[in-house]
């Protein structure tokens, strides 16, 4: 079938298997392989993107589904290569090791930013319990989340 | 587990370090990590970004049975559909390669272990076929077409009955499930035991299997030049060294026909290591198909068939004590579960010993050691590697013999802690202790949760239906292993101390580009060496270009390169100051004699560039030292003899241990790690919640104290998932029942309770820079959380893992 | 990963919706795939035919009557329910909702789709019985309404027959209505759980400790313990708990459940 | 996993042997039979689609009877392959003549399954077996009556 998304603001139109889940078309098909994938069952939101504003899973999506939809991931954060207060509060906290899981652990903070600008810590861990991390602890991340959080 | 209070999630304490040479400049700030941009842009390069026109996708088909008779294999109608690249079974592999080489000795030595299974699967998820399809759909496809006949065997789930009169025995060809025993006897038992005023019985305790479960699986892309019959192994494998002895002999090439190659690696803890066999596949697999192979492992794949920790029982364990609490020594039988394969084993069998007394004073120990095959999925190293199952068992044994003799676990552990003043200390199998004060560190951590309120919060929480308990983990990180270790497994091995490289150059444009034997999964590398090489050379970390990742043409690694086994703070960064003093001295003998012989005490390296101290006029840059010696060096000196291109391979001062006495020096450093739970236990349901936790560390000197603390923190997450959650539990017939993260629950962001660390720092006066290898010691929590549900419960806790079923039932007795 | 080769269509409307479920007898329904989807990845299930309802917006909103009953479009995710005013008319709902999963999974994943899988670690089963939801399902034959208690026959059945499709779910008014659960770690897998709802007598629903819901009532929150053991629960055992303790639990959940309603 | 249990049927034993003993009647007691093959009287394959919600299960089914002894017990070997799922059963069931000339039936199964859908865990799989088993004995019975309509 045929899909025509736009990703990070390029168009990409791609034939596609109706079984290929968002993320393979993401990572093989239009190689943006900064989402990962660390499991099989949907719980490690390391390939989480923002679809149409809404923070999802992209391996709990078919690619079909995605057909006309705006999709915003890691690589579309920051300007001209520049890193944005998020990604500098994630390096100034050493809020990653080995950077498996941040891509996604940063569109959920990112999504969580815009709905709530300066949340509370419980309710960043809450909005972070979607992701999984094996290095860190996540008390860097959700330090690094509340530095960025207006006052 | 509890969500962090209000407060503060962190408070960072340190205290004065000890009275010793503290090196100025980079070395000890935390500067922030140079990996990280490329990381937080997606930018990363991971195994399974790696891409090759005309690459084919490799899936496995996995035994169903954990113990079977393979009677038929039929791949034609998988390989008959249109895409399908071809497959690959263990017939073909037990014709193209020998088995792999085994570390035991006999029995375990007799096992004959292909890449594929041959003839026989022995547990569920072993890799019986391998198909190459155009896409990873169809490759899985064309996988489910692959006729498999089986004929079921009884399956051998339990160690524990892994020996009994007519148990079902995996390898014929060792005789039996035992795979490898050894007993271990230092001191004067006997005498502890006519001299001690108790003798403490504790008849089993259970350390369960789990791992790491780093968050990219394994994988590879696999390109073979038959030109040259070299293959290019793409992967994340995290010691390329072992993956490298292992498979030249089995494939019957050169180590130089193997050219590892690796940018970033998704966590790797130890998991990493063992992925040799499934390499192997891909190298065949390539070959024969004339292609590049691309292997991705999924979720399930890795929680059926990879590295899982060692899962391990103590029995008739025999404490001799003294009223007090004077612990004198002990005796015990430790029974390991490798599992179906010996990948890495049986190689915890003494790794375990280079923390035999823990950190406690006891001279008289006997362990008797017996690894035996079950059909489960393989073992290999995981964060802690052995030591963590030995350290949680003399922590139990702390635990427990304070609760007989009704005396306080804090006075218990103070009363027999190897003390400040005993350092060096040698252990009573010849391990040194290189620094440390334990006792200091437990008054930190006791602080840390602020210990001497504890009486009110029990009231507290009792008036809540809740029962507080706390608890101590102490735990010992020994890093920078004496290979030598082995003999005491086999002594026919020909392998002992330990080596890593770094090459430190200076291009012709004057840019300082290092390479590095390790690979790093997360743990800075990149960012402490050029810290290491900005001190030496006067410059900035930012002027260090250390380049990403492993490959091994840059020709900087050497037989035990790789990042395991908490070594790199002391190996790697050991290697890379050789380098850079080897460079150092290269620039100010060009420098010398461009400035017409004058001599090198007389120079000095500062500002990017190299100068006469006297005369700060006469600079001469990096750029300038670089473009003479590359490209601009006519008229040099003949007997110069500088090239700006230093290889330097770091050694540790070891010894051959004695095999005989099971005696010597089995590692170089010896970081410590002290934690304090404290937990609230709901009475009715056994649910309970972690409230409070500190972690004191002691690695020596910290290059970085930012990525110091950041180990202490991830490793301490993972024990904590492991001591409430996190388990590879199976079926009588052995199937997993954990094997993926919907039932493997491992910690997410509200399960992690307020942490307070804390660290000293006791430098090394054993290694160069004064560090220590760190990154282990978290198995800490495990520790500490068993000793809070035992103090909450005034039940004897017995096995690691302590889920709320285990909790109830405890409280039921 | 890697599902199975599968047809997709996105029907316009309810009516294409079930025509193509009615046609196809290995379609089936594709709602928030949270479920679903990750069954396929593991190959356990595999439809030939997945019928996208994401289209149909006449299966999303929530809509509050007059006489207090809520109507819930089965579409609905448990973000939109947790986020609409209407929906505070029955506040255990959205409370429940927000502890389901994750973030991700709350955006996408739809109540209907929560109880036509009718997993039995799912949170939403049992509260649907314990309110006394009503849940209507269309079909050829046009619709039927079936009392939660009816709707869940087994693990991953429901009363949504072959070419059918749940279309909404009623919930009468009501306010003191409680929640319990153990699970694994903070809102992970369900180990045990447990909805009550007070009206003049206290209705408990216990999940996780049968294929389906188990509903229990008592004249007062202190009387559903021993209605609970009264009930010869005999749940599964499984990796994460013992047949005995998800029965101890089953008491204890029901318990507070009840407790928190009648404090309400 | 084990499942057992005790049933009884308004029928004479012999009736109760021969549905038992007769593959076209046992066929028509399994749930989702798509299509069926008799090999001989000990030997037979079915063809079953088990329903689940979440989209049929299929699986090739062999039987066979490994124990006999007429008209009182006997026992069958079970084994379902299919993609993500292999299911082992050995099941037996012993007859007795129970009071007004029913026939009381004490059956036993101890089902293992593997692969995928074994990975779901027992919490899922031990419901869905039971609810299986419901389904067979109340078709079972069906097929009992029918045959007792055709004796009469």
């Amino acid at each position: 079938m045929d899909v025509t998304v736009t990703v990070n603001g390029e168009t990409y139109e791609r034939e596609v298997e109706p079984r290929k889940l968002l993320i393979h078309f993401l990572r093989d098909d239009l190689d943006l392989t900064g989402s990962h994938i660390g499991c099989d069952t949907g719980n490690c939101g390391a390939c989480s993107v923002i679809v149409d504003g809404t923070l999802l899973k992209s391996c709990m999506l078919l690619a079909v589904q995605a057909d006309g939809s705006s999709i915003e991931t890691v690589e579309g954060l920051g300007e001209d290569g520049e890193l944005t207060r998020l990604q500098r509060a994630f390096n100034e906290h050493h809020a990653l090791q080995c950077g498996y899981c941040t891509p996604g652990m940063l569109m959920s903070a990112t999504a969580l930013l815009r709905e709530n600008p300066s949340p509370s810590e419980d309710e960043i861990k809450k909005a972070l319990q979607g992701n999984i991390c094996r290095c860190t602890g996540y008390w860097n991340i959700v330090e690094a989340v509340k530095s960025v959080a207006d006052a | 587990m509890a969500d962090a209070g209000a407060s503060s999630i962190m408070s960072e304490t340190t205290l004065a370090p000890a009275p010793v040479e503290v090196q100025k400049g980079w070395g000890g700030q935390s500067v922030k990590r140079k990996e990280d941009k490329r990381l937080l842009q997606g930018e990363g390069v991971f195994v399974d970004d790696v891409k090759r026109h005309g690459m084919g996708y490799l899936h496995f088909v996995r035994s169903p049975y954990a113990h079977a008779h393979i009677t038929r294999i039929d791949v034609s109608a998988a390989e008959a559909i249109d895409g399908v690249y071809g497959t690959l079974t263990g017939e073909e592999v037990a014709a193209l390669t020998d088995p792999f080489f085994q570390i035991s000795s006999a029995p375990g030595a007799n096992i004959k272990d292909y890449s594929l299974a041959v003839g026989k699967v022995r547990y569920v998820g072993e890799p019986v076929v391998a198909v190459v399809a155009e896409t990873r759909e169809l490759a899985r496809d064309a996988s489910e077409l692959v006729e498999v006949d089986y004929e079921p065997l009884d399956a051998l789930v339990d160690a524990r009955r892994a020996q009994d009169l007519g148990a079902p025995v995996l390898h014929d060809d060792a005789g039996g499930n035992l795979m490898w025993t050894g007993l271990y006897s230092w001191g004067d038992l006997e005498s502890a035991f006519a001299e001690a005023d108790r003798v403490v019985k504790i008849p089993e305790l259970h350390f369960h299997r789990f791992n790491s479960t780093p968050l990219e699986c394994d994988g590879a892309l696999v390109e073979f030049n038959r030109g040259v019959g070299q293959w290019t192994i793409h992967t994340n494998n995290q010691f390329p060294g072992f993956a490298a002895i292992m498979m030249g002999p089995a494939m019957k090439v050169g180590l130089d026909k193997l050219r590892f190659v690796t940018q970033d690696i998704g966590g790797g803890f130890g998991n990493k290591i063992t992925s040799h066999p499934q390499l192997v596949v891909c190298c065949l697999l390539a070959r024969k198909l004339n292609r590049p192979v691309q292997w991705t492992e999924w979720r399930t794949d890795f929680h059926l068939s990879m590295s899982h920790g060692n899962e391990r029982w103590f029995h008739d364990t025999e404490v001799a004590v003294k009223e007090d609490g004077t612990l004198l020594g002990f005796r015990t039988k430790a029974l390991d579960d490798a599992g179906a394969w010996l990948r890495y084993e049986p190689l915890g069998g003494v790794i375990w010993a280079q923390v035999t007394p823990g950190m406690y004073r006891w001279r008289h120990i006997e362990l008797e050691f017996t690894q035996v095959a079950t059909n489960k999925a393989p073992v290999s190293p995981n964060r802690g590697y052995s030591r963590m199952q030995h350290l949680w068992f003399t922590e139990r044994v702390m635990d427990i013999v304070a609760h007989e003799l009704g005396l306080d676990p804090v006075e218990v552990r103070k009363r027999n802690y190897i003390r400040a003043e005993d350092m060096p200390y040698e252990t009573p199998n010849g391990c040194v202790y290189d620094s440390g004060d334990y006792a200091a560190m437990l008054d930190l951590a006791l602080e840390l949760v602020g210990y001497d309120s504890m009486a009110g919060r029990r009231a507290d929480a009792e008036a809540r239906g809740k029962r507080l308990g706390v608890g101590i983990g102490s735990t010992l990180d020994s890093g920078t292993n004496n290979f030598g270790q082995s003999r005491l497994i086999n002594p026919e091995l020909q392998f002992s101390g330990n080596n890593e490289v770094a090459t430190v150059k200076l291009d012709i444009f004057g840019e300082i580009v290092v390479t590095l034997g390790t690979t790093p999964q997360g743990q800075g590398h990149e960012t402490t060496a050029a810290q290491v090489v900005a001190d030496i050379l006067g410059c900035s970390p930012d002027d260090v270009h250390v380049r990403a990742g492993h490959d091994s043409y840059w020709n900087s690694h050497a037989g035990f390169s790789g990042t395991y086994a908490s070594q790199f703070a002391v190996t790697g960064l050991s290697a890379v100051k050789g380098a850079t003093e080897m460079l150092a001295a290269e620039i100010k003998k060009l420098a010398g004699a461009v400035f017409g012989g004058v001599p090198e005490e007389a120079l000095e390296l500062a500002d990017g560039g190299v100068r006469i101290k006297d005369n700060p006029d006469a600079f001469l840059p990096f750029m300038a030292c670089g473009a003479i010696i590359n490209a601009n060096n006519a008229g040099l000196p003949e007997d110069l003899d500088v090239t700006l291109n230093c290889r330097y391979v770091y050694r540790p001062p070891f010894e051959v241990p004695d095999v005989e006495k099971k005696f010597g020096n089995l590692t170089l450093t010896y970081a410590a790690q002290i934690h304090v739970a404290v937990v609230e236990v709901d009475l009715e349901t056994g649910s309970y919640e972690i409230v409070d936790y500190a972690a004191v560390d002691d690695c020596g000197k910290r290059i970085n104290p930012q990525i110091v603390e950041g180990q202490v923190m991830g490793a301490t997450a993972q024990a904590l998932g492991a001591a409430v959650h996190e388990t590879f539990e199976y079926d009588e017939d052995g199937n997993l029942l954990t094997p993926n993260f919907y039932d493997y629950h491992v910690p997410h962001a509200l399960d992690m309770p307020p942490l307070a660390t804390g660290a000293i720092e006791s430098p090394s006066p054993f290694t160069p820079l004064g560090t220590k290898g760190m990154g282990e010691g978290g198995g800490a929590g495990i520790h500490a959380i068993c000793a809070a549900i035992q103090d909450a419960t005034g039940q004897v806790v017995t096995d690691s893992h302590n889920p709320f079923q285990r909790v109830w039932e405890l409280m039921q007795r | 990963m890697l599902l199975r080769e599968v047809e997709y269509a996105k029907p316009g409307s309810v009516a294409e919706a079930l025509q193509l479920l009615a046609a196809n007898e290995g379609a089936r329904a594709l709602a928030g795939g949270q479920t679903l989807v990750n069954v396929m990845k593991a190959r356990a299930a595999s439809p030939d035919m997945l019928v996208d309802l994401n289209g149909l917006e006449e299966l999303r909103g929530v809509e509050l009557a007059g006489d207090g009953t809520l109507t819930i479009g089965a579409m609905t995710t448990y973000t939109e329910l947790m986020r609409s005013a209407e929906a505070k008319a029955r506040p255990i709902l959205g409370e429940v909702c927000a502890t389901i999963a994750d973030v991700q999974v709350r955006n996408r994943g739809t109540i209907g789709g929560n109880v036509c899988s009718n997993d039995p670690t799912n949170h939403l089963p049992p509260l649907m019985v314990a309110v006394g939801a009503r849940m209507t399902i269309v079909g050829a034959d046009g619709e039927r309404e079936v009392p939660a208690e009816e709707f869940f026959l087994g693990v991953y059945l429901t009363a949504v027959g072959p070419g059918e499709l749940l279309t909404r779910i009623s919930v009468p008014a009501g306010k003191k209505d409680g929640f319990a659960a153990v699970t694994l770690g903070a809102e992970g897998t369900c180990i045990c759980n447990a909805a009550a709802t007070v009206n003049g007598s206290v209705r408990v629903a216990l999940g996780c400790v049968d294929a389906v819901p188990v509903l229990v009532t008592a004249d007062s929150a202190g009387g559903v313990a021993d209605a609970v053991r009264a009930a010869n629960l005999m749940p599964p055992s499984d990796v994460h708990a013992s047949s005995a303790y998800r029965t101890h639990l089953a008491a204890v959940l029901a318990t507070r459940a009840a407790e928190e309603a009648t404090a309400r | 996993m084990n499942v057992s249990g005790e049933r009884t049927f308004a029928a004479p034993r012999d009736t109760v042997w021969h549905v038992l003993n007769d593959p076209a009647s046992m066929a028509k007691t399994m749930p989702g039979v798509e299509s069926f093959d008799i090999h001989d009287d000990k030997r037979w394959t079915a063809n079953v689609k088990i329903p689940l919600g979440l989209g049929g299960l299929k699986m090739k089914v062999d039987m066979e009877k490994v124990e006999e002894r007429e008209p009182e017990f006997a026992k069958l070997a079970v084994k379902g392959n299919g993609v993500g799922a292999i299911m082992n059963m050995m099941t037996s069931f012993t007859l007795a003549d129970a009071a007004g000339g029913a026939t009381s039936m004490a059956w036993a199964a101890e089902v293992k399954i593997l692969g995928p859908v074994g990975s779901m865990g027992q919490r899922v799989l031990q419901p869905i077996v039971n609810q299986q088993v419901q389904h067979v004995l109340t078709a079972l019975d069906g097929q009992v009556q029918e045959a007792m309509g055709k004796t009469a």
